[in-house]
């Protein structure tokens, strides 16, 4: 509720390289119910982009429909945001993207949204490598409509009221490995220790970086037999690489180099840093990484940065965008003028 | 030796159609555009209208060329000379040709015996035989055969060879070595026809001085430099007929004179999206993110795109829709003409919406309404639609040259810039700070001060997301206030009066501008009658056409669909008489032409007594 | 012990309005059924709205139960008796209490001290404190609490405590355990208001027998039902509010009345689609293949539906869709009410496409009207929009009990099934055999002779693909007329007469019924002014619609959209005049009052000398 | 066109079990460029619906808009068929199906329809197994609008007109099979041989059968640098695994014992045999298929049955549909009945 006004008691927080602290990434309250995984995940949000020195107006927040898109309006109040139609969110960032790289895009959506309504423009932003972080808020039901499956329901799920899913369910990180996506990563609103580290990572990466985040949703499916509980994620959880965004001017840690760290300079400068756990496996390999996710298929939530390719053209390379942004462009350079004109019209007399 | 017998006692000097009947695929659009040029260019005025098949090869085409030296624009519906290159519809074809014409026909192989008509001089021409005599290739001897009878054309009818020449030239300047062959086919056609057949035809051209400051150009070709030059950056499409060919002309633009000659980047952005639902969505996110940007599609396109057209238009993000129509309802005939999405672009979306429509009737007003449409939409803050259609997008026009003024700045409308921001205290996106129903947008990542909200779903005028009653309605309430706004802002109608006290008018809408006209100097010719005549240009209404109609008894309302939309609209948004709006209504496919006008005013003034 | 005061002299017996203030997912709905439930049990007529908002828990929401012994339907508008649940709402809800009201708020917690009126009965009980005594488990005290207003209310004014004990015992027929802490809670409210508060509140409920032959159900329930009884086994959908209970409801009957006992498989198909697309797509491919079809949706999806809706008229495939309306444009405030989606659902889709749709005003028509869709789509071959709105379909409404007539049967329209192609030469699917613009189709797979093919583009009678301009026009000027002879198939108007002779008339549509009903009344009773009535039930208008407006100077046409879309249409579509038709429009997102029709036609007749 | 009316010169042509020639399974002239490559696919149907003794009038057609989505009037005129909106096909698909099981839905669609427009629907009728054989007539670019890209464009890819695709192949195959498809092959229009028994395969199968045919268009993308064209496709093309019907009633023979061939029994009766060529490869493993395709990619064009389920409930199964089918079903079954209503108000009493 925007009526509701936010105590603000920010004088002991930390300030990061902007001055700024944490309170200056929130945004208005959150209206979700109490214990949504969603709520965990602005927190991330607010952390990670905290930690980044984004400067707030600096990022543009895109979203969809449901519990999960509203959440755009509840971190970065100080950043413009656009919540669009169900499952559309993917083109109008595209076309804000287009014309304007510049600005930090981050997209929320939920999983009824990118994997039913909205499959097509997800499949298509990938093959675009559209740079910008999107974020699935995926807990395998419509929360704002009151619990219906989603399509990434597990087999054998069972809803709040008995249902029983039979359909195989649509894994967003399969799915974007297949359609070429550059950066792809899986983590769980219950860990914010490795969310916010990813979020950084996907911010600080030039192309698509899609995670899809593990966000229960307590009102509708978080009872016993729904593999998208809170119960079932931590059972089954299995975190395989931590990655963190390591900016240009900070040291590698020792922290990092243990365990044989891997890192990957990023094209607009800084490291990303990928620390292997427990499996032997390089997140840099397409075909490791299709290989671990089919071979792991409904038996573990492999979560963690699971594949990075940061030699790819984004969408503004191969549409040979100039470095000015479109938006801004004077008129003079779109105009061509009337001499132009009137050379053009030579050929059509 | 075959000798010209026309029926018609006399000559007519540049006023007839010559149609050509091919079979697609076989690359006769050139050869007819060339024929129709070439016309052009010895001054005379022509109107040529395509009519293809939504196929890519073998299927029925046709062409026609109207010559018309009184500069008419509109289609006949006469077939003075008929090339009928086509058996499939040869018969079809004689039947179409008008008493005292002539059909020409390919005599290489014999002809259906039983088709023949006395009132038809019909002319046999081997041209297989002789473009397998003297080309080689499959390919050319087919391409050949269309320039053959374009030669023929040329013979019979008194086309400047020279003038071919120099078209020929032009046509083939990055290849020169085709330049030899495609004469010598004119040629041989010319030359056959001027041996065997000794007597003049009824139907003769003569050079004029008509068409010097004019151009020959498709109204998707003057649109989309419009949108070049209103300064677009930014484009999404999903390809359909009749619109695609404007996003090709965009393109062809922007990489003639967009892309920066030092670092070789383009200073434009266009995107083929997925289908049209993600084009519109881009279309508004590149809008939101302050940049101009559109999309061209036709009437399967609008459908789709109605929700995010219903977002735009509530959530108050610029967006240029150009809507080539084509004949519906669903896939329709696509390659056909038809004005049937007025109703659909006035009031599309669910709940309350009202557009803003501009209705180009000529490739000219193509290009301008192209650049009035991004004004109207940033000034407005809302989805204008250019609605055109198959016959003005995709047919050649003549029109005159387009022109630019060097010193027109676009009105980007209300923008709160970096500058703007300092000085205010708070920014709300939402506030009708000015009282004329449009508030300030901000551009994205700008300026601290100018972040918001943007959505949907219900908001304050402060922007803030609500469901309280009144606070909606409140932004409702402006944003149709806003759209009432723009009726005086918008093109106004065409008005021509004919001088006389009248009762009568003729009221119409895009492309059937032309045939429109015609009628009426038709009915004033063989009637008598005395008819005004007005054509709207732009939706919401201006004042002047409610001022307009008021004047006369009998308005007809001339438009291009089965249930009479325009006048739907005039009955819904003016404070016309319904008894005083008589419907003309043609909607078949076909390019208007004045017959149908002329019949229907001829009826219903019978009918009055 | 605090005294009731009412500031009102009169008591006002079986006719005010109990308004409960709470805070979402606090399961207050349910206590609030049950509070209605329970007056309704005792014979007393009631109207019951639930104003919710659109989030899953934790804002404001809002019940009303208008008590009313003269049984009127719509909602009141005044409140009497405020349950003031809600802290945040809490100075609003104070506010809204009409003068001589009581407000009842939970004493725990001191209340805001400057909130006050001088003109409302304020009654404190500590609620929550008495819950927290008597309950342990957090979720429980919460649920108590509602359960504890109820018998607060109970015992101002006098609900029969008999009647909740059954009412709990039946809400919890499946969890007996559930039944002692539910009245345990009822009983604590209802004893501690008996002990604290002496004098009589001025609001007294008085047991009659006026709802025996009633049902309290919501209209999207009656419709569910309705499409079981109409034969539909098939339907599709993707969630939206306020539509997603219709296709629950389906479901539910289904389970209960469609599963075969023997082999446990079921006579019904529902699929939850990946979009509204997909949705029509698949009733139109069900259709197709003969099986009645449908599928539930709000604005937003008839949106997206439209490419499909094109089709399916232009390619004569049935289809059914209910457009549970809620408010636009865009996502709007998708948990309020209202009817701005007329126009879209009359003309939806590009090109010339005129629907069927039918307005139900209550449950008991969205039952009816259900069937009849069905019967009509299969008739005219045709998608057929069943308009309900939010109101009407998520409101549970006082009807009479829905009945059956067993010798109905579904008219499945023109079908020639095996034995009737046996019998004829060739079949032609959009031959017009009969003359009255219907067809006959086929069901595919059921014999040789019947196979054809379906296609949105451009086709002759006889079923083939085509391109000709006559061809064309005649397939589509065959609809048309096909639709214009629904005009008297489809529901006719409900019209009722003063009984005096009277110029001035009141029409409208759908769940605006009540209050214009209303405010007809009260117009008679305060001003004296004798006013007609007619509620449209359908478009095509059907003629008795043109006729009764041709007997009035003025007929005000009230309607819940900003744009008056159902004017549009009877100016559109009937020989109305303009000058005729007075809008009054209501399009806040409330259910209709008639306080604001009593004020908009006293200000027409004022203005009008 | 409908107009011209095919020469029937039959007396000679071998009939089959129900003493049907091939021209029963014909349809109306195609109006396509001659030697496109869908008028083979089309040949390969009749033949293959001939060999597998269909009755034409219990086969559906459904399809999008595109060159290859009108091929469904050039074959089995004795069918009914519906040409819906552009990728829009399966969802009129599966609306039919659900009604009447006992039909063979064919469904032709095109490149354009089925991966961009499409892509939703294609992705969810693969989700809900629907029982069809859907065929993608795959030929890199949208024909009927005269030759733009299509989203099957490999990278590199030049149009006729000389611009280059830069952006990833969508790969249907690749992308069925992360989608949990249970047939999914792939032909060549130019391989009649190998492409009909594929297709009568698929139609023995029980759940959704998608046959990607590379089906190269003459008129937009025949020319040299087109991965699409006919000469790229069999430089690259490579057989993988033979897969034809074996009715019940005829025996396995040697041809098909010869290297070991495989033999899956299907659901309706008769089996489908597998054999290998050139690789060591079970289409019965999806990791196995997985990892064919992802290391053959841009390489090679794989053909052949790639991956075979046929223990799969399709979507009839998942909806307990009843052996009658629904649109033939008697209204005493659907409609309970007043004294059922009678009761069912109580409830609301
Ligand atoms: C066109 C359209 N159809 C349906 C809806 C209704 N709707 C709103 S949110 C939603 C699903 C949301 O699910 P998901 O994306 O998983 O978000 P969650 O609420 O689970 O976070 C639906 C179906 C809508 N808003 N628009
Ligand atoms: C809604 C809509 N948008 C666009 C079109 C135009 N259109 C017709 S076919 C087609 C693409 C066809 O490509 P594909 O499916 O690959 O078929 P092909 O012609 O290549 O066989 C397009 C864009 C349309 N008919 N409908
Ligand atoms: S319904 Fe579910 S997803 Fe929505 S806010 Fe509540 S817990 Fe979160
Ligand atoms: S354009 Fe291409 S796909 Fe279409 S018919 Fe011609 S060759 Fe085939
Ligand atoms: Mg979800
Ligand atoms: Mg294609």
């Amino acid at each position: 509720m925007t009526s509701i006004v936010k105590p603000r008691i920010d004088k002991h927080l930390r300030r990061n390289q902007l001055g700024l602290t944490v309170r200056d990434y929130e945004g208005v309250m959150s209206t979700l119910c109490a214990g949504c995984g969603h709520d965990s995940v602005t927190a991330a949000f607010v952390q990670a982009f905290h930690e980044m020195n984004l400067e707030p107006h600096r990022a543009a927040k895109v979203s969809g429909i449901g519990c999960s898109s509203k959440t755009t309006a509840y971190f970065l109040g100080q950043s413009s945001g656009i919540n669009s139609v169900h499952g559309r969110m993917p083109s109008v960032a595209t076309g804000a993207a287009a014309v304007n790289p510049d600005l930090y895009y981050i997209g929320v959506s939920g999983d009824g949204d990118s994997l039913s309504i909205g499959i097509g423009q997800f499949a298509h932003a990938i093959r675009r490598n559209l740079n910008m972080l999107y974020c699935i808020e995926n807990n395998g039901v419509y929360g704002l409509t009151k619990g219906q499956f989603s399509a990434s329901a597990d087999i054998g799920t069972k809803a709040k009221y008995g249902e029983v899913n039979e359909q195989p369910p649509i894994d967003p990180v399969l799915l974007a490995l297949s359609l070429g996506a550059t950066f792809v990563a899986r983590g769980f609103s219950g860990d914010k220790k490795q969310l916010v580290p990813l979020m950084k990572a996907a911010l600080a990466h030039k192309g698509f970086a899609l995670i899809d985040i593990v966000s229960p949703c307590v009102t509708f499916n978080d009872h016993k037999g729904s593999t998208k509980s809170y119960a079932h994620t931590y059972e089954y959880y299995h975190p395989v690489i931590h990655a963190d965004f390591v900016p240009e001017e900070a040291e590698i840690t020792a922290e990092y180099q243990d365990g044989g760290a891997i890192t990957v300079p990023m094209h607009h400068g800084g490291n990303v840093t990928l620390r292997k756990l427990g499996r032997d496996y390089d997140p840099r390999d397409r075909d490791q990484a299709f290989h671990l996710l089919r071979t792991r298929e409904g038996s573990e939530v492999l979560t963690g940065l699971l594949y990075i390719d940061e030699t790819k053209p984004d969408m503004g390379d191969m549409n040979r965008l100039p470095d000015e942004p479109l938006n801004v462009m004077d008129y003079s350079k779109l105009c061509p003028g009337s001499a132009k004109l009137a050379e053009v019209m030579k050929g059509y007399s | 030796m075959n000798a010209v017998t026309g029926t018609s006692a006399r000559t007519r000097v540049n006023d007839f159609v010559i149609k050509i009947a091919n079979v697609n695929g076989t690359g006769s659009a050139s050869a007819n555009g060339l024929l129709m040029k070439a016309i052009f260019r010895m001054g005379i005025p022509v109107v040529g209208k395509n009519l293809f098949p939504s196929n890519i090869q073998g299927l029925p085409t046709w062409y026609e060329i109207r010559v018309t030296g009184d500069g008419w624009t509109g289609r006949s519906g006469e077939v003075d000379i008929m090339v009928a290159m086509n058996l499939e519809s040869y018969a079809r074809d004689l039947k179409d040709v008008s008493p005292g014409g002539v059909l020409i026909y390919d005599s290489t192989w014999p002809r259906p015996s039983l088709l023949s008509r006395d009132d038809v001089t019909v002319l046999g021409i081997p041209l297989a035989r002789m473009c397998n005599e003297n080309f080689a290739n499959a390919r050319t001897r087919v391409l050949m055969k269309n320039m053959a009878y374009v030669g023929v054309v040329a013979a019979l009818t008194g086309v400047d060879m020279a003038v071919i020449q120099t078209l020929v030239e032009e046509m083939f300047g990055a290849k020169p070595k085709l330049i030899p062959p495609n004469m010598q086919a004119v040629e041989m056609g010319y030359n056959y026809a001027k041996e065997h057949f000794t007597q003049p035809l009824a139907f003769k051209l003569e050079a004029l001085d008509k068409t010097s400051d004019c151009i020959m150009i498709d109204g998707n070709t003057a649109a989309a430099l419009g949108c070049v030059y209103a300064g677009a950056s930014f484009g999404a499409w999903y390809p359909i007929t009749p619109s695609t060919s404007l996003m090709d002309g965009f393109k062809s633009f922007c990489e003639q004179l967009r892309v920066d000659p030092e670092t070789g980047k383009n200073n434009y952005c266009i995107i083929q999206a997925e289908d049209e639902l993600s084009a519109i969505g881009m279309v508004i996110g590149a809008s939101w993110n302050g940049a101009r940007a559109f999309t061209p599609t036709s009437g399967p396109g609008i459908s789709l795109m109605s929700e995010f057209i219903g977002f735009a238009y509530y959530s108050e993000v610029p967006a240029v829709l150009f809507d080539v129509q084509r004949v519906g309802p669903s896939t329709g005939m696509p390659t056909r003409t038809q004005q049937g999405d007025i109703l659909l672009a006035a009031y599309a979306s669910h709940g309350d919406t009202k557009h803003i429509v501009l209705f180009p009737a000529n490739p000219k007003e193509c290009f301008d309404f192209a650049v009035e449409a991004f004004d109207l939409a940033e000034r407005f803050q809302t989805p204008v639609f250019v609605l055109s259609d198959l016959d003005i997008g995709m047919n050649d026009w003549m029109t005159p040259k387009l022109e630019w003024d060097d010193s027109r700045r676009p009105d980007r409308g209300k923008v709160y810039h970096a500058a703007d921001l300092e000085k205010i205290e708070k920014f709300y996106r939402y506030l009708d700070v000015d009282g004329d129903g449009i508030p300030y947008r901000t551009i994205p990542g700008e300026h601290p001060k100018g972040a918001y909200f943007t959505r949907g779903s219900g908001h304050t005028k402060y922007g803030g997301y609500t469901e309280d009653s009144a606070a909606y309605q409140d932004v409702l309430d402006r944003i149709l206030q806003k759209w009432k706004n723009a009726a005086t802002k918008v093109p106004g109608p065409e008005i021509v009066r004919c001088g006389k006290p009248t009762r009568i008018a003729i009221l119409t809408v895009g492309g059937c501008d032309g045939a429109a006209k015609e009628a009426i100097a038709r009915l004033n010719a063989e009637d008598d009658l005395d008819i005004d005549y007005l054509r709207v240009r732009a939706f919401p209404f201006h004042p002047e056409i409610e001022n307009f109609i008021a004047n006369y008894d009998t308005v007809f309302v001339l438009e291009q669909n089965r249930d009479a939309q325009l006048r739907t609209l005039l009955v819904t948004e003016t404070t016309a008489r319904k008894d005083q709006l008589v419907s003309i209504l043609d909607y078949a496919g076909m390019p208007a032409n004045p017959h149908l006008i002329v019949d229907r005013v001829r009826e219903h003034i019978a009918s009055q007594g």
